[in-house]
């Protein structure tokens, strides 16, 4: 099965992000029968996204379970499961609950195979979500995913479009260790081309989602889509804007984003999780020691607003970063103001 | 599980003003719970919100029998506790609909509304999540030692969570004057609690040392009679108590919610609003009892009508927080 | 809580061998035990170990109990469970040393010894860590249909983690065979169990549908007994139980836990030492019955003796891994 | 009562780290009656580590307060009853158990205040440990102060001295919002002078623990005594190194720093947490921002390696920051090798 890192397939069809990703679960869970679902709502009700609609009909409630509301107990009954041999999918209904499994992924699962040197292993996904926007205030907005890209032991995935989903989610639930994927809520919608043939997409290598000359934007997940927007606009005042999207937090490309940052001599980092000490700040850390003698600007970050989300649209809607907000702050980095 | 109290068992006659008191709150709440619905239909109203319709009875029952000073946590589900414990509609409205006025400035929305004067210590949007918040206020409580209680309200799906057990087994060790209330109204979302629930329901709070009860939700006497005894025992100094109040919620899981039918029967909503509405219920036993005539009972509701047509135009012509607010309050 | 099986009670009879099996893994577990001692004593252990000297009664009667494919999850105190479960000295030494012969290569250490050939998922080092990793064993069980179980130990400490109650109640709807065993030792570090614990300790598991035991822990027989008849639930798809074994810890809760009486009492402890002494009690009993000699005993007992001596020396002889081998095993 | 900052008191003695944060606890039980101490084996045994000695003996069962092994309820309770009138310190024996606390602390009580619309308040500290080499192994190695950095809402302190720790741990309690307050485990028995009158130490101010002018290090926590170390070194082989403390991950003290850079041009950051994703990134971005124009060479980081506490010591001992380690880096950043 080939490994597809490029747009390029010889059949696409038009997928949204949501269907990408029940395409991929479905697929493996054809393939292989010790792949199963665990989490609240996850059968009928198909999770209140509707994302999993249809896969208890083929799968059946043995390997599609609907789960009391216990994050931490189901995400713990998936770490036993993927160390006794089978390839558990536990879903965290709202990236903001990801709080109630922190022990069993970072004390638990991301270190079973260390502690034990090297005997068990924890072939499972945890999927999840994260983004603001949807007017859903503090405990429903968030997107936590540099906790996880923090911690040994764990890879950390987030995906920018139906193509990506599918074909990184496959490769998730093919890993032999636990893995922590974030799908952006606003993005379920979203539709883009996805090859029809079986494929895959490895861990760990940049994507350029737009090629330029004068300033690379690495963006993450749905802020993938922000930064085109912003490139677009860049592009009307002369600027050419690479955007490029590292679509795996750990491993990280670190290869990819510095050879373009020395193309560019220009970078802005953008992110949707809290720019305090968060992954915006890992990146333009390797990118400013990478690229040190090539950058002509500090590289820039851009992510939430520091503050808990609001609830009130005219305040949520200023604490994630725009496609306008990209370009005025791009601009300007590029010494037009 | 047995219902422990019921409206001809009640124990101490309760003042007629008090029982048109509950029946007002009542009324409140399913009215502004209708409004809500309306503002979402009209798309009047950003995000979502989740209808307490159905289980007016239950946060009456209970907040009746509380003085303003004692605590409350809440939940998603959590218009119902605020209106009970006696917050106003229209800053309530208004706090739905994000706007300044807001008992959080717009900040919190649906799911979050908190006001220290009423001693209403939020809802919360994890479920279980004011399990540990509910027993701390107990804790103070305690410490401050005038005789305050806190009651923490939420659904059975948060019996789901390993932290209400932790809760309640500090509670019992400390003797804290906390009431954990379980609203049981069958569902968690789109799964009927008996997949989601094993054992049995009111040993959850006895194998931690909480003495447990269970009562008929939809019957506000029974429930408010059960209340007084438990908070009468915590502000005694003899510790918490874990209500199971069963009861059904009318509408959606959230207002988005229309097609419920692959997870219950329309009959089902059928009959519990039919038979068991718990306005229904009072309005019968109150006319019955000669406590009040129907008249007075419809004026009332009529006033409440009025009310809350006034308190969704407050809201919808407030202004919005001016946006440099925004990072204002992260702090204190 | 009662006892529900004991010695005189002993259910079906077991073969001689397996019963001088059984003492010989009680006297692997206490000698091992005194050597840990000695090595930390002797400054040759890095950081601290927690022994199991005094419970050993409970590992061995529940091991003996299990195929090497079932599985077991352990805890910080869980040499006795390693132990018991099959496996060897010489390589736990090694892995209490950080030597590259270690179970973990020497990175697991003390409280992270695990071992796939002997169903070991390994100790845990949070107090009921591993009750969702043993559920999910049971999980997998049930899928494989090859009527393995999965066995979760943990001390009566952990019974105060919510995660507990969020997997009994996992484990009995879904009929999951894992069998959750309550060390109740008395202390959780330096505190009595009755200052943390609320309530029935029995009652934690059925409250969660679980069907729940208690047992003396000191009693090997009763203990393999009660645990037969668990496991052979399990193993007929019955679900879980959770069983509470009355047991001891002889010395501190770490090797360094040396002055132990702002907390417990010589006297207390001289007691157990004297009158519940597990391996004591299964002596006095094998000879009586006439299972076996004091002759015989005493035997092995001396051969488990020169085992850990060369065990010990193994250990002590054996290199540390390489520096590079730091960066490796962080992914599979 | 006077803030102090600085070195300088009319009368010090020598305290250790423990003796320290005992100290500030007992004058603050005894000032505000609100204070009271929760967490396991806090009473009679005075925590493992034997820092709260004496303390149940002074303020009664009452206000210090054995908890069971339930760190998600007794956080909450925590946070409850400081919303409510109280002042608790929730003591969270190793910082490794802080994974278990993350809802209470994340969803709860660093939201509280905005979620309210700045209503209810929090005043709650969260004690707990931080610090590898003491052949405890993964679950009870980790620094996770990254994580509370990260979440707006939520104050986050890191002391390096007895003195510091005082008058920090100080603040903490009379602050309005959540605290969450490390200590090195390794630190406990270090000793340093603490003076003799009443002082406290504000947040968000720096302190230059070693005036310097070829390179900066800034460090955290324990990592300031090995910057100190290395610093010597470097003293030996002709370079003056100057060491910056931040004291508190937030509010951070972003000028000191850059200010700091700009004056010696080379910069390197150590911390005990993983350096990936970890507090060094935030810092070093915050630098390589601010000090652009005049930095000689890329910011260097030093973390943890990016892998689990292995238990085996001659393994633990080369995963973590060292004072050769650090003069190493240093020295070839400032172009000796
Ligand atoms: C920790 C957590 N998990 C999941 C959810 C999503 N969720 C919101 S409400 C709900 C169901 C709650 O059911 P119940 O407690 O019975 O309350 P009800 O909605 O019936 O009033 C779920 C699963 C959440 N908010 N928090
Ligand atoms: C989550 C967590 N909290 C606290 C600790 C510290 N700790 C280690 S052992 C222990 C006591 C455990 O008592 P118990 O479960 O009864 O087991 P025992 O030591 O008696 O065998 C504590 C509090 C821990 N390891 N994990
Ligand atoms: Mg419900
Ligand atoms: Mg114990």
């Amino acid at each position: 099965m080939p490994e597809s890192t490029t747009k390029t397939a010889s059949a696409t069809r038009e997928l949204t992000f949501a269907q990408a990703v029940n395409e991929a679960l479905a697929e493996e869970m054809r393939r292989d029968k010790r792949v199963c679902i665990l989490g609240e709502d996850v059968a009928e009700a198909g999770t209140p996204f509707k994302v999993l609609s249809g896969l208890v009909q083929e799968f059946g409630v043995e390997r599609v379970i609907d789960t009391p509301i216990s994050e931490a107990g189901f995400t713990g009954v998936g770490v036993g499961a993927a160390m006794t041999g089978m390839r558990p999918v536990v879903d965290i209904m709202f990236g903001d609950f990801l709080t109630l499994t922190m022990d069993q992924m970072v004390n638990q699962a991301a270190k079973v195979h260390y502690m034990s040197g090297g005997k068990w292993k924890v072939p499972m996904v945890l999927r999840t979500t994260l983004g603001a926007s949807r007017r859903s205030a503090a405990q429903h907005s968030q997107s936590l995913h540099a906790w996880f890209s923090h911690v040994p032991g764990l890879k950390v995935v987030m995906p920018s479009t139906p193509w990506d989903a599918k074909g990184l989610l496959k490769s998730a639930i093919r890993d032999e260790n636990p893995v922590v994927f974030f799908e952006d809520k606003m993005m379920y919608k979203l539709k883009g081309p996805v090859p029809a043939e079986e494929y895959t997409i490895p861990f760990g290598v940049a994507d350029v989602k737009r090629e330029g000359e004068d300033i690379t934007l690495v963006a993450t997940s749905s802020m993938v889509q922000v930064a085109l927007e912003a490139a677009e606009l860049l592009e009307a005042v002369g600027i050419s804007a690479e955007v490029i999207d590292p679509r795996t937090m750990w491993p990280l490309d670190e290869k990819a984003l510095i050879e373009s940052a020395k193309k560019t001599s220009r970078v802005m980092v953008i992110d949707e999780g809290y720019e305090r000490y968060g992954v915006t700040a890992e990146i333009a850390s390797v990118i400013a020691e990478g690229a040190f003698f090539d950058l002509e600007a500090p590289v820039k970050r851009l992510g939430a607003m520091h503050v808990p989300i609001p609830f009130s649209p005219p305040l949520e809607d200023v604490t994630v970063p725009t496609g306008p907000g990209v370009f005025a702050a791009a601009k300007k980095l590029c010494g037009k103001s | 599980m047995s219902t422990v109290a019921n409206q001809t068992g009640a124990e101490a006659p309760v003042k007629k003003e008090k029982l048109l008191e509950m029946y007002r709150r009542m009324q409140m709440i399913r009215q502004f719970e209708e409004q809500v619905n309306e503002l979402y239909t009209r798309a009047l109203m950003p995000g979502l919100a989740h209808l307490y319709i159905g289980e007016e009875a239950v946060a009456v029952g209970i907040c009746e029998a509380l003085n303003v000073d004692d605590y409350i946590t809440s939940t998603h589900r959590g218009h119902g506790h605020c209106v009970a414990k006696g917050a106003s509609p229209d800053r309530m409205f208004a706090e739905l609909l994000g706007k300044e006025a807001g008992y959080c400035k717009g900040k919190g929305g649906s799911m979050h509304i908190a006001d220290p004067a009423t001693g209403n210590l939020g809802a919360n949007a994890i479920v279980a999540g004011s399990a540990g918040i509910a027993t701390g206020a107990a804790f103070s409580a305690k410490h401050a030692g005038k005789g305050q209680v806190a009651v923490c309200f939420f659904g059975e799906g948060a019996l789901g969570q390993g932290v209400v057990y932790e809760v309640m087994n500090l509670a019992a060790l400390w003797k804290l004057p906390v009431i954990y209330v379980c609203e049981n109204n069958l569902y968690t979302e789109y799964t009927h609690f008996s997949e989601t629930l094993a054992g049995d329901l009111l040993q959850r709070g006895t194998a931690f040392g909480v003495p447990s009860e269970a009562v008929d939700g939809q019957d506000v006497m029974a429930v408010n009679n059960v209340a007084k005894r438990m908070i009468a025992r915590a502000r005694a100094g003899e510790g918490p108590s874990f209500l199971v109040c069963n009861t059904y919620r009318y509408t959606g899981h959230h207002v988005g919610d229309i097609n419920r039918e692959y997870y219950r029967s329309k009959q089902e909503e059928q009959e519990w609003k039919t038979s068991r509405d718990p306005i229904k219920l009072l309005t019968k036993w109150l006319t019955e009892q000669g406590h009040a005539s129907t008249e007075e009972l419809s004026g009332i509701a009529q006033e409440v009508a009025a009310e809350m047509k006034a308190a969704v135009e407050f809201a919808i012509a407030s202004p919005y927080p001016a946006i440099d607010k925004v990072a204002q309050d992260v702090y204190a």
